[in-house]
């Protein structure tokens, strides 16, 4: 088996490795994937079309909107699935920590403790800028998504599991899951109402009062990245919750 | 409500030097952040139930001692740009172990950070009031002499330092 | 492009795979594969992918190290290989 | 030697990407413990996932007045004074002097589903160890191999 195994990865390195010497240098300019038509237009067309400067937020949410809403649903149902998975009512049956692991004491509770208490809101308001901001800057829904879910974990880790899931109970994990799906698909489908196409932000001009057709694209995907930030975070920290406590949801970390 | 007015102002500043678009569109998106923020999580900036008025005048002391603070860490610097410099000899890491006599948990985690923020010395671990310091000589050890508890005592009124050397 | 530097942060990165999957501790490997998952968002900043860089900052090196840590606190830390 | 040159020097890039993508193969295939096999199943993604960013890398070419090599496209976004103009008129834009935008999208989305898969399978290690009390692969083969009925029940 470790034999059969390592001759399988060499015979598939080498194969790439003889497919690399046709590739184009690296960060040519002229090869067919930077040449090509499409990122012309991406990049030429994200002020003309939506007024965001930020090329990769205007594919995500508007050109590729498909592709990221599905990739949306997709984080939704692993989320879903860990549930299905792990999630148990009741007590473990045989329940064991590695000693190694075990953390006695309560020696860190000030500093570590205090600090990221002091921390959290400065971490959830600049997750929330990150996710204003995507229009001008990095960042977007995915980002801002996990920075959201990363400040429940910091207190989880930091405190204890119970702290942060009475901010967030457990049967919000999925209602919010679903609702950030469901606010995506939602403006895909209002667009479809107002008579575009699906995902179509152009429509929004006739609900949103004093908007051009390009500042109505522009806020369509501002709407789209705070339902996709929603899903993201709800589910890193349904994710998290499970995996730390196997399932239980009570003692964590 | 005063605690969410102040956590309030406090992370809107946070995002008015963060932001740098003053537009009514963005400036209205961080209204709603900032609100967002203080209704999540305003708690934890302020766990404690101190007058207003009294946290007001506790701030504008911590920016003080923060001055002093920066002071200090300038001198530490000096000391280990010395130590590093001069004899080796003079370099004789030791751990101190101490007792405090302040009471809440912001101000241990005050004190514990001001001594690891202040080259030379290290907060290892606090357990109950006793205190265990890493230190990298004997004049960093001897710094360590009370006078931060103090000053940390002073800006928080109802605190007293108390404090026993024991080894 | 600054040859050099993709060069030593490609290298690095060569380094922490090999260590992250010859650890035996697994809570070492974890952590170890949380600094590869840093050098990759180095290297994605340095290709001007910032967006993919932030991500992987957010994603990769926080929150599916702590996935792992927390896996490897449920269930055990030695491993065979 | 002038293979070297000819192969390999030009493509250094690619040949590391190739070689971290063997390394997380190999420990999916070989490895035993299935943290280790997880491990080994995201240093595969991200091996590939760095491959397509690296496809957006643009140089300039001789956009910029230098050799290529020498400048750096720099990222999607562009820059405020052009933002205005470009509103109007899209040709004032040189796309060249951009990175490529469309493999961070596609890379962006697949980093996060990424963790949501490691996610998913960490809980289903968990979930083996609950059952069969050991995360190694062949422990679990030999208990299940000793004790049939443990497949169905529970």
């Amino acid at each position: 088996m470790r034999f059969l195994g390592l001759f399988a990865v060499l015979v598939t390195g080498a194969l790439l490795l003889y497919g690399v010497k046709d590739f184009p240098h690296y960060g040519a300019a002229d090869s067919p994937a930077n040449e090509g038509v499409v990122p012309r237009y991406y990049m030429e067309n994200t002020m003309k079309d939506a007024r965001v400067p930020n090329a990769v937020t205007t594919t995500l949410a508007d050109y590729r909107g498909y592709d990221t809403m599905f990739e949306t649903s997709v984080v939704f149902t692993a989320g879903v699935a860990i549930f299905a998975i792990l999630r148990v009512f009741g007590g473990d049956r045989n329940r064991h920590h590695p000693d190694s692991l075990r953390i006695r004491g309560d020696q860190f509770r000030i500093i570590v403790g205090t600090t990221s208490r002091l921390l959290i809101a400065p971490i959830q308001l600049f997750a929330l800028y990150v996710l204003a901001h995507g229009h001008h800057s990095p960042g977007g829904g995915f980002q801002g998504g996990v920075i959201i879910g990363a400040s429940f974990l910091l207190l989880s880790v930091a405190r204890n599991l119970g702290e942060s899931l009475t901010r967030l109970p457990e049967h919000r994990f999925f209602t919010l899951g679903a609702t950030g799906v469901l606010i995506y698909a939602g403006i895909g489908l209002l667009c479809l109402l107002l008579g575009h196409h699906f995902l179509d932000y152009r429509a929004l001009q006739h609900v949103l009062p004093g908007v051009g057709p390009e500042m109505a694209r522009s806020h369509g995907i501002l709407g789209v990245e705070i339902g996709v930030a929603i899903t993201v975070s709800s589910i890193m920290f349904a994710i998290y919750a499970n995996l730390s406590t196997r399932g239980e949801l009570k003692k964590g970390l | 409500m005063a605690y969410r007015l102040l956590s309030f102002t406090l992370l809107f500043a946070f995002w008015l030097i963060l932001s740098g678009f003053f537009d009514p569109f963005h400036l209205s998106l961080g209204l709603v952040s900032c609100a967002l923020v203080t209704w999540w999580s305003s708690d934890l900036m302020f766990e404690s139930t101190t007058p207003t008025k009294r946290l007001v005048r506790q701030g504008w002391r911590l920016a003080g001692y923060l001055c002093w603070l920066l002071w200090q860490i300038v001198l530490s610097n000096i000391h280990l740009f010395k130590l590093s410099l001069g004899d080796l000899k003079e370099v004789s890491p030791r751990v101190v172990k101490f007792r405090t006599g302040l009471k809440s948990d912001f101000a241990k985690f005050l004190l514990a950070n001001s001594i690891t923020i202040t080259p030379g010395t290290i907060t290892v671990k606090i357990l109950g009031d006793v205190f265990y310091v890493h230190a990298i000589s004997a004049e960093a050890a001897a710094g360590l002499d009370g006078g931060m508890e103090r000053r940390i005592a002073a800006i928080f009124e109802d605190e007293h330092p108390a404090r026993e050397a024991e080894a | 492009m600054i040859w050099q530097f993709d060069t030593l942060i490609l290298l690095l990165l060569l380094v922490a795979a090999v260590v992250s999957l010859r650890l035996r501790d697994l809570l070492a490997a974890s952590v170890v594969f949380g600094i590869y998952s840093f050098l990759m968002c180095l290297l994605w900043a340095e290709m001007a992918a910032v967006d993919v860089a932030f991500t992987e900052a957010a994603v990769g090196a926080g929150v599916s190290a702590l996935f792992m840590i927390a896996t490897v606190y449920q269930t055990t830390r030695k491993s065979s290989d | 030697m002038h293979f070297l040159n000819e192969h390999i020097i030009p493509f250094f890039n690619y040949w590391i990407y190739v070689i971290i993508m063997m390394l997380g193969l190999h420990a999916m295939i070989v490895k035993r413990n299935l943290i280790k096999k997880l491990i080994g199943m995201s240093i595969f993604s991200t091996a590939i996932i760095l491959f397509y960013v690296s496809i957006g890398v643009n140089n300039g070419g001789d956009i910029q007045g230098g050799k290529p090599g020498e400048t750096h496209g720099t990222i999607p976004v562009i820059e405020h004074e052009l933002a205005l103009e470009a509103s109007h008129d899209p040709t004032k834009i040189d796309f060249r002097r951009y990175a490529n935008p469309l493999p961070h999208v596609l890379m962006l989305t697949a980093i996060v589903v990424g963790v949501a898969t490691l996610g998913v399978g960490l809980a289903v290690t968990q979930r083996i160890y609950r059952d069969y009390d050991s995360i190694e692969e062949d422990e679990i083969l030999a208990k299940i191999a000793a004790a049939p009925s443990r497949q169905t029940d529970d």
